[in-house]
């Protein structure tokens, strides 16, 4: 395996990290520093905090979380079955039907069981 | 195929009336149970006219593989020590049917049906020459006998069937182990093959014990018999008759069957020590009757040491020792029944068992008293009862192996008088104890019908045991000459 | 891909297609007022529940009908139908259909009455069909988590329930740790082998030359991953929870069919890919069977809670079944494992029914006194519960009993004799604990008075279940036979 | 041009050494490919009001430099002078780190885009997988700025925005999936030129044979999900104004607040560019003519890079916002169906006989 | 200095480690309990890409494909599970779990 080819990948993202950073930093050694107790609370139109802001959200979330990884699944098979798609022909492509159509099922099921509606 | 239809008839009638009874057809029920029982009781007799006395080798031998895979096979046969076991058993049951005629009410088909299988299996323990087969009797019947005291019997039952079942499970258990180990180093569970099995000394000792802890518990001997008088209380008459009159008898043939000829060497080694635990029951377990309030409870201890007199003829390794304590075991089915059947008498009509609650019973029910000095007379050994035989065989055994044990073993007779005697006294004789004594009614025909088999039992066995002592002779010699050969 | 390899797995595949398509039915339900109100069937649950009985009785027989001589190895021996995986599959399928019948009434009356009830067991039947015919380390994995999977989900499903939710976070929990566990050994057993293959592995691990260092580890880490998934002690936290937690006809879910997977599982492991370790696994079996006959039995004599007091007897049960497992490659120690596993799960089959069949809407029958009694409410009913308490305390002649022989005999013959004693005195020890449940049915006035519900058919499988443990203990000699052939055809392959 | 180079190439080695030398030229070429990207990313936001305004006949910024090209400089050195605050209740580091994650990806996803043939900066095989990769981390930096802000605004925002953007993630892995069906090949330079075949191609008619046209379904659901990544209109409920102000961001200022904004930008030229090569035939000219092909492709990458930008910007002047629910169903119910159909549809092309790719 | 395959196994053994300590010590929050585990079978997936990789055998990279979509499998039940707790027990502490006595 060619790992050497990464290597300006990697150098890339530490330099996407750094100019993150970078300006960040900038800012705070040019822009003005005078925080006061008015100014760093949180913004809630004008009213302190009612309640804690890390509060309970709604569940619909959590079902697009979980969702999300189940389906997200999927496209992490599509992809090798895709490259090798010309070399294993057929049966590849029956046993990915198979898969997709169980995946349907599926996929039909929380559809009628109001899974995808926001409402 | 007479042992099997001894063996299967009960069961088979048992399990009809268990599923066909109800407590709205208890006439029905009590009618089936009935013809079941003198049907399975017929059926044994064959085993009394066909035995042949000449020989030691098994008779009405039955053989068919059962589990091949660990070659465990459906072998059945009696030879003289356990063919009277099977007619004894066959017959106590026909007893304990009448017995309980009127007097259970509830889950009466459940009654009639535990007390039909608990004696198939028994004459199955008694019929087994495989190794495993009669283990899975022995242990079955801890079944009917656990729900038995369970659900008819008295106020502490629950405690009492525990006890019951775990005192004999823990024994079993180490014998399960033992047999397992006898099959591995025979690969059969032939009981027979097993009685040729070379054996060293620690295997015998130590199959010997597994074995012991089984059977003492079972007979019982002291000190693990402390779950025989909590059972006996306990128990619904019926219960404490088949208890005392067959149950306690596994245990001894047990130690026939398996401990002496398997073990020999290890039998002799620790015999000692089994004849002193037998005195100990006789003797101290006798004076322990003498203190007793409950009329129960006494004749359990009483059941005790005359099981001590059996284990200690069996452990002086002398034909009249060995044939002394079968004899004592017979009859002593015939009078533990009848003593536990005329409590139950007492205890049906005045629901105490205290003997301080009774006095002068002769005077309201003469006939009842009658029969129940009769078998108080047969219980403590007076000559031309049934117990008198067997304990005098044993005494003389006794004392021929050892003066002092024979004057201690003798010594037995003297304390069973005393306990037997005393709460005679205080029952029957004298004047009348209370109010409720008054109000009692003599037997009725059913009663009188049960206490008289058993009384002409007892008598002609006393004076004429001569048939039983035929059966068994020639194959207590084999069992002895087996015993004293040694396997090393 | 050849058509051999997919005749070999044609029954997993009706299966699968069949769990799948009966997730359709959920559109022929009628509309109803709201998820959590109905404690009906609704038509197409109906329909599928009916479909999935008949594809389970067929399952079993096709599955029985497989039996083979030589072994076929399909997918490039990622899959294998022998004898012992046709045997287990049929009894797996067979346990679910029981179970399913059992527990209909029950969960209409608690509104789980559900097609994805329905579908989370099939598919959890497939996982466990899966690993039973595993024969390569990533097959196994994966039927081991087709079965988890649908399992946790069917833990939680009472949604309204704060025990059950408790309970499957903790099986989760635990069983992703275990999971986690049975993976590290056998990423070990892979670097150290080279393979996945069982038989490849089963080569390579005789090989002197590979670093023993790993494979101490792998064994491990493999083992104690088997220990929490067959719920063995000290590895058996998960398994009172999760069996008092959960509805008791998904605790059944979890306390049959399984067992003869989890069994699978670790003969495949253990002998098929072990073998010649067995000097490094057989202690720690034994080690795992002692504390669990021990802290199973003794745990279970303070419950009061039958599930509770049931589950703790499960983990004695496994004890014991392991047990079987300390002999080297003796089909007849092997067999008498199986033997046990295929014989407990008949009879937890039959316990846990009966709880579920004693339930009622608004009512759940589990502790000792709502089994009070229960001899004037329904004679019959306990009579077939004294069989299955009895043969659980394994007194003769039920099959408990020939199951604990079995086992027995095997610790004899491979001189493990101390063994078998400890292991006889932890059976009396449990004896105490199913005596007092007969007890309670047998000696004990009722509390509960209501009629017992239960139609026709529940009593029928109930009944012919509560005989079949008696019949087994009378004639043992066909199962046992069926298990050894199974087992030595296997063995020789 | 590869003169130029070369001379680099032997002065570096001798400045630098065998070791650090590799090191310094990639990140030269980083520098190259960033600092541009800076220029483009601030210009964008001009044409952006610019063209809106256009839309709407007004003029758009005109005040600061001619035309009002210097806008962008005064935007950045206002918001580089501002203070950057950190509310009392943040966690002060998820706080600062949030930003970071959000630009990082929109920056580093660029190491293996290719520009022209031979012109990338890490021609790796599995190019395509990291920019899904990349990309996604920009989640978690949404997610920790509502949770890090410790804002019931900026959380509800972020939940929106997470949930908006992991939904459509699915359909667009589904829609690449296509890509890769018909190219067989997960680097982008490959899946170029694989676009450079067919008959279309050997006739002249370059733009006949992009992936856009047998892909049809899957490119439209490419670029709409890409909109709904990037929360911009008409998919922008998580900054509604009138509802929960700007979202996960609300309690960001100056330069902070300005990463979330760059990162915006950044990844709008990243969706556009990745639209070009994966559905758009990349450096390739539109058609196969000698004068167009002495265009350097670079041109017609960013040309094509351009006119997807500008179709951003066309839908926020033109669609109205969508409603929450109106969104998640598009995504689930819409283009799921669509794409598994499509897919399906494809492979059984590809391995058909009329496959037109071979 | 080269990176070896006891380098990887090291990795993956504290990684490993890591995860088991974080099941067993932390009596807080279930989520890190669902990290943990899932840091658990990171620390798998490196030991069988670092053994595939070692040995040149594809058949562990495989595994590992699969491992991670079980992962996800898992995670998505854990986190449905979570949620029905909460909504039941009002509480995600792990301490919380206390009407089961295991």
């Amino acid at each position: 395996m060619n790992l050497e080819a990464y290597f300006p990948v990697l150098l890339f993202i530490l330099v996407g990290i750094g100019v993150g950073l970078a300006p960040m930093g900038l800012g705070k050694l040019l822009g003005a520093n005078k925080p006061d107790a008015e100014k760093i609370s949180p913004y809630e139109c004008g009213f302190d905090a009612y309640e804690d802001a890390r509060m309970k959200f709604d569940v619909r979330y959590y079902l697009i979380a979980i969702l999300f990884i189940l389906f997200d699944l999927e496209t992490a098979f599509l992809f090798p079955w895709g490259v090798a798609l010309s070399e294993i022909g057929w049966a590849g492509y029956i046993s990915m039907l198979i898969f997709l159509l169980e995946f349907v099922i599926g996929f039909a099921y929380i559809w009628k069981k109001g899974a995808l509606n926001w409402e | 195929m007479i042992l099997s239809f001894s063996i299967w008839l009960p069961i088979i009638f048992g399990l009809i009336i268990l599923f066909t009874g109800s407590d709205n057809s208890k006439g029905y029920v009590r009618i089936m149970a009935l013809i079941a029982s003198l049907i399975s009781f017929t059926a044994t007799l064959p085993l009394v006219t066909g035995f042949d006395t000449s020989t030691a080798a098994m008779q009405f031998v039955e053989q068919v593989s059962w589990v091949p895979r660990y070659d465990i096979n459906y072998f059945l046969g009696v030879d003289g020590i356990s063919m009277w076991f099977v007619v004894l058993t066959a017959f106590i049951t026909v007893i304990v049917v009448v017995a309980a005629w009127e007097v259970i009410t509830v889950n009466v088909s459940q009654y009639m049906a535990a007390f039909l299988i608990l004696s198939g299996l028994m004459i199955g323990v008694f019929a087994s020459l495989d190794g495993l087969l009669f283990y899975v009797f022995f242990e079955a019947t801890l079944i009917p006998m656990y729900i038995i005291i369970g659900v008819w019997g008295g106020p502490n039952r629950v405690y009492a069937a525990f006890k019951f079942f775990l005192y004999t499970l823990l024994g079993s258990l180490l014998t399960l182990i033992a047999i397992l180990y006898l099959y591995n180093v025979t690969d059969t569970f032939n009981i027979l093959t097993w009685h040729k099995a070379k054996l060293d000394i620690v295997e015998q000792v130590l199959i010997f014990g597994a074995f012991f802890m089984a059977f003492a518990v079972k007979v019982p001997m002291w000190p693990v018999h402390t779950w025989l008088p909590d059972a006996h209380v306990e128990a619904p008459t019926g219960g404490s008759v088949v208890l005392a009159a067959i149950m306690l008898k596994l245990g001894a043939y047990g130690f026939l069957r398996f401990s002496l000829p398997i073990a020999p060497d290890a039998s002799q080694y620790l015999a000692p020590a089994v004849i002193t635990l037998s005195l100990v029951a006789v003797i101290y377990i006798g004076l322990v009757a003498l203190v007793q309030a409950d009329m129960k409870k006494l004749v359990a201890y009483s059941s005790i040491a005359h099981m001590g007199f059996v284990t200690l003829g069996f452990f002086i390794f002398n034909p009249m020792g060995v044939e002394g304590a079968i004899v004592q075991m017979i009859s002593h089915g015939f009078i533990s029944a009848a003593m536990f059947l005329s409590i139950g008498v007492l205890y049906d009509r005045m629901h105490s068992r205290q003997i301080a609650d009774y006095g002068g019973v002769v005077n309201t029910m003469p006939k009842f008293t009658a029969f129940a000095v009769l078998f108080a007379m047969a219980n403590c050994g007076l000559p031309a009862t049934s117990g008198f035989v067997g304990e005098f065989m044993v005494i003389l055994a006794a004392v021929d192996y050892d003066f002092l044990i024979g004057i201690l073993a003798a010594t037995a007779l003297i304390l069973g008088a005393a306990y037997s005697l005393w709460m005679t006294k205080r029952v029957f004789f004298g004047d009348v104890g209370n109010q409720h004594v008054a109000e009692l009614t003599d037997i009725n025909a059913r009663e009188f019908l049960i206490m008289s088999v058993l009384a002409i039992f007892t008598i002609g066995m006393g004076v004429y045991p001569k048939p039983f002592t035929d059966v068994m002779h020639v194959s207590v010699i084999e069992l002895l000459k087996h015993v004293a050969v040694s396997k090393l | 891909m050849q058509s051999i390899d997919l005749i070999a797995m044609l029954p997993e595949l009706v299966l699968l297609t069949v769990a799948c398509l009966l997730l359709m039915t959920v559109f022929m339900n009628e509309p109803q007022a709201s998820d959590e109100d109905i404690f009906y069937a609704p038509r197409g649950t109906e329909l599928a529940y009916k479909i999935s009985l008949a594809l389970l009785l067929g399952l079993s027989f096709a599955f029985g009908l497989q039996a083979v001589d030589q072994p076929v190895h399909a997918f490039n021996n990622l899959f294998i139908v022998d004898a012992l995986s046709s045997i287990l599959k049929s009894v797996a399928c067979l346990a679910v259909f029981v179970t399913l019948v059992y527990s209909k009434q029950y969960l209409i009356d608690r509104g789980l009455f559900r097609v994805d009830f329905i579908v989370l067991t099939l598919l959890a039947l497939m996982g466990q069909c899966v690993m039973i015919s595993g024969s390569n380390l990533l097959t196994l994995y994966l039927g081991l988590e087709l079965l988890a999977l649908p399992t946790y989900a069917l833990v939680a499903m009472k949604r309204d329930s704060a025990l059950g939710t408790e309970a499957a976070m903790k099986y989760f929990i635990l069983g992703a740790l275990a999971s986690g566990f049975l993976l590290y050994g056998m990423s070990m057993l892979y670097g150290a082998t080279g393979s996945l293959d069982l038989d490849e592995i089963l080569k390579a691990v005789g090989d002197q030359r590979i670093n023993r260092l790993v494979l101490a580890f792998a064994v491990v880490f493999i083992v104690s991953g088997l220990a929490f998934k067959l719920g063995v002690a000290p590895f058996h936290m998960w398994v009172p929870d999760v069996y008092q937690g959960a509805p008791t006809a998904v605790t059944l879910m979890i306390a049959g069919a399984p067992k003869v997977a989890a069994f699978a599982l670790l003969f495949r492991l253990l002998v098929g890919g072990l073998l010649p370790l067995t000097n490094d696994w057989q202690p720690m079996i034994m080690i795992l069977a002692v504390m669990s006959l021990v802290i199973g039995n003794l745990t279970a004599i303070a419950q009061t809670n039958l599930k509770r007091m049931l589950a703790y007897s499960t983990i004695s049960h496994m004890g014991f079944m392991i047990l079987g497992m300390l002999s080297i490659f003796d089909e007849h120690a092997y067999s008498a494992a199986l033997f046990y596993a295929v014989t407990y799960v008949l009879t937890t089959l039959g316990s846990f029914g009966l709880l579920m069949i004693l339930s009622r809407k608004g009512y759940e029958c589990e502790t000792l006194d709502d089994l009070k009694g229960l001899n004037r409410r329904h004679p019959w009913m306990a009579f077939i519960g004294l069989i299955l308490m009895f043969s659980l305390a394994g007194i003769p002649p039920t099959v408990g009993f020939a199951a604990k022989l079995s086992i027995l005999e095997a610790l004899i013959d491979s001189e493990h004799l101390y063994l078998a004693i400890i292991a006889v005195m932890a059976s009396l020890v449990g004896a105490f604990y199913y005596l007092r449940v007969v007890k309670c049915m047998y000696f004990d006035e009722p509390i509960q008075t209501a009629p017992i519900e239960g139609g026709l058919v529940v009593k029928t499988v109930f009944t012919l279940n509560g005989l079949f443990v008696l019949l087994c203990g009378i004639f043992p000699a066909t199962l046992m036979a069926l298990c050894l052939s199974a087992m030595s055809t296997t063995l020789l392959s | 041009m590869t003169d130029f180079i070369q001379t680099i190439n032997t002065h570096g080695l001798a400045l630098f050494g065998e070791m650090a030398w590799p090191i310094v030229w990639t990140l030269i070429k980083i520098v190259t490919i960033v600092l541009p990207m800076f220029g483009c990313v601030a210009y964008l936001t001009l044409w952006e009001r610019k063209l809106i305004g256009w839309m709407h006949v007004r003029l758009g910024p005109n005040r600061v430099g001619p035309l009002g090209l210097l806008q962008p400089i005064a935007d950045a050195l206002k918001l580089l002078l501002k203070e950057v605050i950190i509310p009392s209740k943040a966690s002060k580091v998820l706080y600062i780190v949030a930003p970071v994650m959000v630009i990082a990806p929109a920056f580093a996803a660029w190491a293996v885009v290719p520009f022209q043939a031979d012109m990338v900066l890490a021609n790796v095989n599995a190019g395509l997988l990291y920019v899904m990769a990349i990309t996604s981390v920009g989640v978690y930096g949404v997610i920790l700025a509502g949770w890090a802000s410790n804002s019931k605004y900026a959380f509800l925002g972020a939940m929106r925005a997470s949930a908006q953007m992991v939904s459509y993630e699915i359909a667009m892995g589904f829609a690449l999936a296509a890509v890769l069906v018909i190219s067989g090949t997960l680097n982008l330079s490959d899946i170029v030129k694989s676009q450079q075949t067919g008959y279309f191609a050997s006739i002249g008619l370059n733009f006949l044979s992009w992936n856009w046209l047998p892909l049809l379904p899957m490119f439209l659901i490419y670029f709409i999900s890409g909109v709904a990544e990037l929360n911009r209109h008409p998919f922008d409920v998580v900054e509604g104004e009138s509802e929960i102000v700007a979202g996960h961001m609300i309690e960001y200022s100056g330069m902070a607040f300005a990463m979330f904004f760059l990162a915006e930008y950044a990844n709008m030229i990243l969706i556009a560019a990745l639209t070009s090569i994966l559905f758009f035939g990349g450096w390739a000219p539109i058609v196969d003519l000698p004068i167009l092909r002495d265009i350097p492709g670079i041109f017609w990458l960013i040309a094509k890079t351009f006119f997807f930008l500008s179709c951003f910007i066309w839908l926020r002047a033109s669609f109205p916002r969508y409603r929450y629910d109106q969104l998640m169903r598009l995504g689930w119910k819409v283009f799921i169906p669509i794409s598994i159909f499509w897919i399906l549809l494809v492979g059984a092309w590809v391995l058909s006989p009329w496959n037109i790719w071979k | 200095m080269t990176i070896t395959l006891a380098h990887y196994l090291v990795l993956a053994a504290i990684l490993f480690a890591i995860g088991v300590v974080g099941i067993f010590l932390n009596r807080k929050n279930i989520i890190v309990l669902l990290m943990s585990l899932e840091l658990m079978l990171l620390a798998v997936n490196l030991n069988f890409i670092a053994f595939s990789h070692y040995l040149g055998d594809m058949a562990g990279q495989v595994f590992v494909f699969f491992i991670l979509t079980v992962a996800a499998a898992e995670a998505a039940i854990g986190l449905a599970i979570l949620v029905t707790m909460f909504r039941k027990l009002d509480t995600i502490h792990a301490e919380d779990l206390g009407q089961l006595k295991g």
